[in-house]
Parts: structure tokens; sequence; C-alpha cells
């Protein structure tokens, strides 16, 4: 029977920090996750980030809602910067809310090899409003900005290919669009769907 | 016809009259894409100038199907996702929708994840060693990888009833037991195995055609695998010592034992090696988990529905081809609103082009098997 | 009426041998399967007939009755004669083997250049199938497959030109004689390693099938045949294998002839010699991986060609010391 | 065969002639390498060591000029749709068609916008192969259900 943590004699890049000291644990659950990465963006752009959260303060799902035009900036300063070094851009994806006011909300989940956290960034914009590509700080955002335009019609500036990657070249529209239905071709008018939840 | 092949950006430049440039198109039928890829190749000589890859051949809606279904039903799609190690999957999807709850899910489920996550991640190596040896012409490693490959199978037969899309866990951990049968037969497989291994390395490791295939060829470094976003194997083959496993530990990995091995310079030779050594290592995993493995019950009381929170999570599992994660946005109900998969495959595979420019033909066809895509996960 | 009656005989011995050697080649295929199978834990065939003995003859009908296409864009004669040129060729070349002491279509002075020249048109075929396909996979396989046939073409030339030295004659059935005492092959050891590189090249077999290399060109330069016209390929292959075969036991091996304590005729130890050497063939198939392109070339001109030609330097140099 | 085909009644000799095309034409099948998703995996399982189908003449061919039949093992989807006919359509007569897997079939669990539901909407099926995915078990049997239904086909009789 496992009672501890097997200590490993190998030193492995980004292993949980076991020697966290009771005092840092309790600091942590007093200020709100991703303070210290708000401040990294603070110093450089004040009043970047607009808002601030974390699914039960949980320090790996710390997010901050950037506005669109200084994303590229903010993440070429979070991918750089000492405290940061988010070198690693896991995903970028998108998501429709078609009864907001900005009803796209843009995401760019973040990795950093050298801190060992993630950082969620995101970005709310209106229909039709194109987004400034990321490309150019992590290569591995083009097939992600391809996809996220062949999927939902986000459009991306200055992204140096920008096709559609999944669906055929003559598909028309966009499917992961809520107002686009499961089944058959062709954005319809959004209503609400009206779910009988199991069990009620 | 109602699809069209989309025109790829080496077809849309084309000023090929009048150069010495031939364009090539594999796939997407063609023996060694893995499935369904197409590869839009740019040839001089047999040397690849330019490589364009069009995906989606596979692209079955599975983000969409999963935001019109409850969080319980999905676990049968993401078997299909990355079809080859598909107990990984429904890890990846267990814990990432567990998160949002509290429950404490029991040791006995957690040891049996992560046996099984092994066990798929030695289904996976295998089939890619087997698919990698073949397109490098070395026939017999194919069948012999099948060998082994079926035994695994068999254990997952044994566990869960299916022998490739196995549906293996549940929220809050596991549909029932295992049989005793499958942990006796873990083991007779877990002490027959790294003799096989040893068998494949006879064939391959220090075959000079293989080591001449192999070394040197499609080398990518740490910097640029960090950004192209490779993950898994890839990236430890290029020596970053990272694994989630290690990072953010899940099931029961924290209680586990096992080295993360990295290569050195990044070819395809150094990527076969850490596969075959992570092939060891989750062997250790599982001989581990089977003299750790504590009695008990296997699943903690859930809820009749599954309803989470309103919130957003994402949770990522390090799965046999690379970090596979779910992004999911709950809005109070049974069913999530967003349901975002994180593709090792897709991301690894943008990177393909960085890998083969400057590369022979045969290479190409070595350097997509050595990044080990599978297509259901990538086109989703 | 000697004229007549020899015309007669030649034809009837020339009837026998190809209808024998199709059969002979429809049959290996049946055992490359079977040992391949038995290599990778499998079976082989096992429902056709006993142990799926009559599988060659079911394959080769179905290819018979299968439709023949010629792809639109195909330049449709080229085309067709193609597998012709292919398969030719390396029936021609049986006219001089001699299978046996008395069993031979006919004996010429220079039965080995005859065996090397008219075997080598058999690239001919190969580069007009990849041509007239207008496939790419088809030219890029028949590309690589003239590249490599023609280089080691060389090799297997200069490599033959050591036991030739040895024996002194071109005639094959006299180099046969010349071994009664000892093989050629423990004279001209590196001689023989160059040549049965050089034949599993020539043949485009395993570690150097690159010309149909299934993982990357599909199936090379027939990639666009089918039916009867594919058969002929896979024929042709097996015949020219056989052939090599017959001239790596003849030039190294003693080719009929066998230890004189051993009471076998001609013909059977040629056979046995054969079966050997085909399943040398058939063992490497399953074991190895495949060269690169540029590998295979280097492999050829900056190491073959010079062992080659050291070694014949070396057999004239002691040749004329000791003989 | 296109002279003689359907030409000649039905009576002792034809007959004869008839099975034996037959029996040719079942004992060597020869179907495409065509995977498409996760039904392609238990495939190339079937052509493997435990199941081995070499052992029914059956061998994986590369192109589709040289093969008889085309195993369409897994999701077929809007976009693969032409490429599936393409190959389809280069395959010499006689030539037939396995769907294997519920994808293939009808859809299977994708009921959405990418995925063509059953692959009879673009090429003919001969033999459906149930499962999600099949044994390999299953396959043999679709491939020997196949060679029934050929032993049944009539060639040179009316």
């Amino acid at each position: 029977m496992p009672d501890e943590v097997v200590e490993n004699s190998e030193e492995t890049n980004g292993a949980p920090d076991s020697e966290e000291s009771a005092e840092e644990i309790a600091e942590a659950v007093k200020t709100p996750p991703g303070e210290d990465l708000k401040e990294v963006v603070e110093s450089a752009f004040p009043g970047a980030v607009l808002e601030q959260s974390a699914y039960e303060d949980d320090e790996d799902e710390a997010t901050f809602v950037l506005d669109v035009d200084s994303i590229v900036a903010v993440c070429t300063h979070l991918r750089d910067h000492g405290d940061a070094l988010f070198k690693l851009l896991t995903d970028l994806t998108a998501a429709h809310y078609p009864e907001a006011e900005d009803p796209f909300e843009m995401l760019y989940h973040l990795y950093s090899f050298e801190h060992n956290r993630r950082l969620r960034l995101k970005v709310r914009i209106k229909e039709g409003r194109a987004v400034p590509t990321v490309s150019g700080v992590w290569t591995s955002a083009d097939w992600m900005e391809r996809e996220v335009y062949d999927l939902f019609g986000i459009e991306f500036e200055g992204h140096p290919d920008l096709r559609r990657i999944l669906l055929p070249d003559n598909w028309g529209s966009h499917p992961m669009r809520k107002d686009y239905p499961l089944e058959g071709r062709g954005e319809r008018i959004y209503t609400k769907p009206k779910r009988k939840e199991i069990g009620e | 016809m109602v699809g069209v092949a989309n025109v790829s950006r080496i077809e849309q430049q084309s000023t090929l009259h009048g150069t010495e440039e031939l364009v090539i198109n594999m796939g997407p039928q063609h023996p060694s894409t893995h499935g369904v890829l197409r590869v839009i190749l740019k040839l001089d000589g047999e040397t690849v100038n330019d490589l364009d890859c069009d995906i989606g051949y596979l692209h079955r809606g599975t983000e969409k199907i999963g935001e019109n279904i409850n969080y319980t039903m999905f676990i049968p799609y993401t078997d299909r996702l990355d079809y080859i190690a598909a107990p990984s999957n429904n890890l990846a999807w267990v814990t990432a929708v567990e998160k949002f709850f509290d429950w404490e899910i029991p040791m006995r489920a957690q040891y049996i994840r992560s046996m099984v996550g092994e066990l798929s991640r030695i289904a996976s190596h295998l089939l890619w060693l087997a698919t990698h040896a073949l397109d490098i012409g070395a026939m017999t490693v194919f069948l012999w990888c099948f060998r082994e490959r079926e035994m695994v199978l068999d254990l997952f037969e044994t566990a869960f009833g299916g022998r490739l899309t196995v549906n293996a866990f549940r929220l809050g951990g596991l549909h029932e037991d295992v049989p005793d049968k499958f942990l006796q037969l873990t083991q007779e497989f877990a002490d027959i195995f790294p003799s096989r291994v040893d068998d494949y390395e006879t064939l391959l490791t220090n075959n000079r055609i293989w080591l001449q295939r192999t070394r040197d060829v499609g080398i990518i470094s740490a910097e640029d695998a960090m950004d192209l976003g490779l993950t898994g194997p890839i990236i430890r083959g290029s020596g970053v010592k990272w694994d989630l496993r290690r990072a953010k530990p899940y099931a029961a990995y924290p209680y586990l034992d096992f080295v993360v091995p990295i290569g050195e310079n990044g070819d395809i030779y150094d990527r076969y090696l850490v596969r075959i050594e992570e092939l060891r290592q989750s062997i250790y995993i599982i001989q581990q988990c089977l003299e750790q493995l504590p009695g008990g019950p296997v699943s903690c009381k859930t809820p009749r529905t599954i309803k989470p929170p309103e919130g957003e999570i994402y949770h990522s599992i390090e799965n046999p081809k690379g970090e596979f994660g779910f992004y999911i946005v709950s809005d109070g109900t049974t069913t999530p609103y967003r349901v975002r998969i994180r593709p090792p495959s897709f991301i690894n595979l943008g990177g393909l082009k960085k890998l083969c420019v400057g590369q022979l033909v045969a290479d190409v066809v070595a350097i997509i098997g050595s990044i080990d895509i599978v297509l259901g996960e990538c086109d989703r | 009426m000697d004229m007549a009656l020899e015309v007669a005989v030649a034809a009837i011995k020339i009837f026998i041998v190809v209808n024998v050697v199709q059969l002979v080649v429809a049959y290996m295929i049946y055992v490359e399967r079977k040992v391949i199978a038995h290599a990778q834990l499998r079976l082989g065939p096992m429902r056709v007939g006993w142990h799926g003995l009559l599988q060659p003859i079911a394959d080769g009908l179905k290819l018979f009755l299968k439709e023949d296409i010629v792809p639109d864009k195909a330049d449709r004669i080229v085309f067709v004669l193609a597998p012709v040129m292919v398969l030719v060729p390396a029936l021609v070349v049986y006219a001089v083997l001699p299978f046996s002491a008395t069993f031979y279509i006919t004996q010429i002075n220079i039965g080995l250049f005859f065996v090397l020249a008219i075997s080598s048109l058999g690239v001919f075929g190969v580069v007009m199938a990849g041509w007239a396909s207008n496939s790419k996979y088809s030219l890029l396989g028949a590309l690589r497959s003239a590249a490599q046939m023609l280089s080691y073409e060389i090799f297997l030339g200069f490599s033959v030109i050591g036991p030739l030295m040895l024996a002194g004659s071109l005639n094959l059935q006299e180099i046969v004689h010349a071994q009664r005492d000892v093989w050629f092959v423990f004279y001209q050891p590196v001689a023989f390693i160059v040549f049965f590189v050089a034949a599993l090249a020539e043949t485009n077999r395993a570690p150097f099938d690159l010309p149909e290399a299934e993982t990357e060109l599909v199936a090379g330069f027939h990639t666009e045949y089918s039916g009867m016209k594919f058969a002929f390929f896979f024929l042709a292959e097996y015949a020219s294998m056989m052939v090599i075969s017959t001239i790596g036991i003849v030039l190294f091996f003693g080719g009929w002839e066998g230890p004189d304590f051993i009471p076998l005729p001609g013909f059977v130890w040629y056979c046995l010699k054969l079966g050997a050497f085909m399943f040398v063939f058939i063992w490497l198939r399953a074991t190895l991986p495949r060269y690169r392109y540029d590998q295979l070339m280097r492999v050829g001109w900056k190491f073959m060609f010079p062992l080659v030609m050291l070694n014949i330097f070396l057999t004239g140099f002691l040749k004329y010391l000791f003989l | 065969m296109g002279i003689v085909e359907g030409k000649f009644s039905d009576n002792f000799i034809t007959s004869k002639v008839d099975s034996l095309v037959a029996w040719a034409r079942k004992s060597a099948l020869w179907p495409m390498t065509f995977g498409l998703a996760c039904c392609a995996i238990e495939m190339m399982a079937s052509g493997a060591a435990r199941y081995d189908f070499d052992r029914f003449g059956v061998i994986f061919r590369a192109t589709p000029r040289q093969s008889d039949v085309i195993i369409v093992a897994g999701t077929v989807t809007h976009k693969m749709g032409d490429a599936i006919r393409k190959v389809y359509d280069q395959m010499p007569e006689p030539r037939w068609v396995i769907a294997m897997g519920n994808c293939a079939t009808c859809g299977g669990p994708y009921a959405n916008y990418a995925v063509m539901q059953g692959v009879d909407e673009i090429i003919p099926v001969d033999v459906y192969v149930p499962g999600c995915p099949p044994r390999p078990e299953s396959l043999m049997w679709g491939v020997m259900q196949l060679q029934k239904k050929i032993e049944q086909e009539k060639y040179i009789r009316k």
C-alpha cells in the first residue's frame, strides 16, 4: 500500500515541487491564482488584463481576459519573460456564445516548461472581427488558427497561409458555431436548445 | 460529389511550368501515410523542396458530438479518437471531467487506470514500431509487434470486453472491478514482454541499414520542438525531459517510479530509442502497479446525472502520442457547452514540414512514421 | 534432315524449359510466401489445395481473367510492350543455362557474356513501363530502377571476371567443369560477396527493393498495371531471380556438379543449390529493412566498385605468379 | 473475358468452366489497403500473425490496379468520398466491395455534418461486416461470405 509519493533519484524537469513550504501554499490560497503572472503582464502592459479568474482557484486554470489588440504583444512578452517562459502553446481554440455581446472567445492555453504551470488567455471578439495571428510567436499556432478559421470562421490578420484545414474548400459554413446543427449543413438561426434533463 | 480535395498551397503556387520540380501527391490512399493523410511534395529529383499536408479526411465532428450528448455518453467517442490507444483517451476524458468535482477516486481504480493506461501505451508503441519498421522495409518486425499487440488486446478483452475500442473507464472510477484473470494474465505478459523488446532490438537497434536510414534524419532541436508545439516522445527525443505523468501527475502516477527517457540529437533514431525505452518503462510501471494494487472499491459514489458546476477546465494527460487534453466548458447542465480536444497528432503533424524539407522522399515516409500520427485524433 | 531434327529437338527443349520455368517461377512465389510466412510466425496459404499448393494456379488464372486496363493517358503501344520487354529477355537467357551435364538448350562459347547482355535488356522494359504509365509513382519507380540496375550491372559484370580468369572460358559448361575439384567461391570470396549484393540489387530484391518500395512508391513502376500484364512483371522478376541464382551457382558453386561420393544426378544438384540460393534471397527479404536511394548508390560506387576492382587486380596478379 | 461473358447456355461444360473461374477468383482475393479509421487497425491485425489472411490467399496490394476487392475500413467522410470513388473506379473488373464496420455500413455513431451515412452512398457494397470495429474474425467471416457470393456468380453462362 503506497502511502507516500515515491521519491525518485531521477531529477525530472517540472516535477511537482514537494519542498514547497506550508507558508507558500497558504499564501497561494490568499492571492488569486496567476497573480504573479498578472504582475508580469502588467509590468509591461499596464491594464492589459481585463479580467482574471480561475476555476476553483486551481493554479493551472488561471485565466486572463485580454484585449484583442494586445494579444500578440502580451504573448511575446509571456514567452520571453524570465518569470513566465511560456514556450509551448499547448492549445489554441475558440468558443461560440451566440447570446453574448462579444459572441466569439479565442482561447490560448500556454505552458511553461521551466515553471511547470499553465495559463489560459482569452480574447473576446465580435462577429467578423479579425484577430491578430500569434503564429509569429509560436509556429504551432499556424495550423491551430487555420482550424479555428475553418470551424468558427474567425479570420486571422497576418496569418501566412489562412485556408481551410479540416473541411473541404467548398464547405461554405463553419460547423463548430452553435447555430450550426449537428446534422445537415449550414448555420441556422440559433435557438437555445430546450433539453429535458435526465432525472428531472 | 460532395467533398473535394482541398487545393494545397503547393498546387496554388503552380509556377511549375519550365522548372524541373515535380509535384507528387501522397495519399489520401497511400500505404505509408498511416491512414488518410494527404501529403503534397514538391521534389527536385528525390529531394523534398516543399511540403504541404492536407488533413481532414477523417474529420468526424467529434467535438460537435461532444457538445450534444452528456458527459458519460461521450466516453465511447473518445475511444475512437486515438484508436490505437483507446483507454488512454478514456483516461483523459474521465480525469478531465472529474476535475469539475471533488470526488475521491478509490486507489484501486487509480492503479488500474494507470496500469491500463500503460498497457495502451505499449499497444500504441507496438503499432508505431510495426508500421515504422514496415515503412523502412523491415517486414518481419511488423508481424512480431502484432503478436505482442494481440496479447495486450487480449488483456483489454479480459478486463473490459472489447479489443480495440474498450470504453474502459467511467466517471468516478471503473464500471466494475477487473477479473482476477486479468491481473494474472497481465503478470504473465509483464514477465514475457521485456524479452520480446530485446527481440525487436536485435532486429533493428544495431542494424546497419536501420542506422543509416534513421540517424541524422529528420532532426529537430529542442527549441524548435517547443516552438512547433511538439509533445510526447518527439520532444523527449530532442532532449527535453518533460512528461506529463511527472509534470502534472494524474491517476496513480505520483506513487509510481519510472524514468523519463530522453534522446540527444532529436533524429528519428533517438525517437526510436525513446519509444523503445518507454516500452520497458511501461512494463516496469505495470509491474509496480501489480505489486502495489490495493483492494477496495473501484468507484466512488457518483450522482446519477453528471452535472458539473459552471466553469471551464483544461486537463491533459500524457498519451502515447503526446499531450492529449480536453478543454471543457460547462454551463451547469448535463451536456458540455464546449468540448475541445487537444490533439497531439494534429499539432505534431504541423511540424512535418520543418522536419522534411531538404530530405529525400524515402525519408519523408520514415519521418511521418517517427512522428507517430493517428488520423482519428488528428482530424477528430 | 539432321538440321530439321536438331531444330525439332531444340524446339522441344525450349518448350519444356519455358513451360517448366513458368511453373517453377509460379511455385517460387508460393514458396516465398510460405517461407516468409513462417519467418513471421504465420502459416501462409493454407486453404487453396493442400497447404495452399494450388494457390499459384488460382492466382494466375484470376489474373488472366481480370480486366486489362490501359490508362487513358498512357502511351498505349509502349504500355503494352513493356511487360513483354521485361519477360522475354528473362526467359531468353535460359537458352544457355546449363541445368545438367546433358540438359541444356544450347551451348555457346560466349555463354556468360550472352547472359549478361540479354538480362540487362530487362531494364528497358522497366523504363518503358514507368514512362508509358504516365503516373508519377511509376516514373519515379522506373527512374530508381533504371539507375539501380544500370549501376549494379557494372559491379555484376566486374565480379564475374574473377571466376572467369580462373576458368579461362566464357562457356558456362566449361566453367562448371573447371570447378570439379574446388568451387570458385573458395578462391573468390570477395567476388562472390560483390556478386551476391549486385544480384540482389539487379533483381530488385530486399534490401534493394527500392523500385517497388510499397510504402513509398505504392508499387513502383508497375503501379498502373493490372491483370496479365502485371503477372508478366511478377513472373519476370522471379525468372530473373532464378537466372541470377543459376549464374551464381555456375560461377561460384560448381553448377550442377556435386561431390563424387554422393551419387546424385547433376540436375538434382542444380535444383538443391538453386533452392538454397533462393532461400537466402527470401530470408533476406524477411529480415532486412530497405536502403535509401542515395545510400544504395553510395554503397555501390564507393565501396563495391573499388572492392571488385581490387579483386580483379589481385586475381590477375596471383594467377600470374602461381599458375 | 468480355467476349465470352454471358454467351453460353447452361450445361455441364459451361457450369464446370464457371466453377473453375469462380474458384480462381475466390481463392485469390487481393484486397486493397484502404484503411480509413479504427477498423483499419483491425484489418491490419487480420493480416498479421494470429489471424493471417494469407491462409485464404488474401494478400494486401497497395495499388487499386492490382486488387480485386476494396475493404472500406472506417468512417467515410464527405471529404473522403471523392477519393474512394476514384480508387474504386481505378480497380479492374471484376471488383467487389466489403464495407467493414458500422461507419462504412451506415455512419455508425457519427450522425453528424461531416460523415457520410454509409459508403453505399457512393459505391456498391457486396458484404457488410458489422461491428465497431469488427473483430478480425468478423472480417474473415465477411471475406468468406464474399467467397460464397463469388461462387454463385455466373461468368460464361447466361
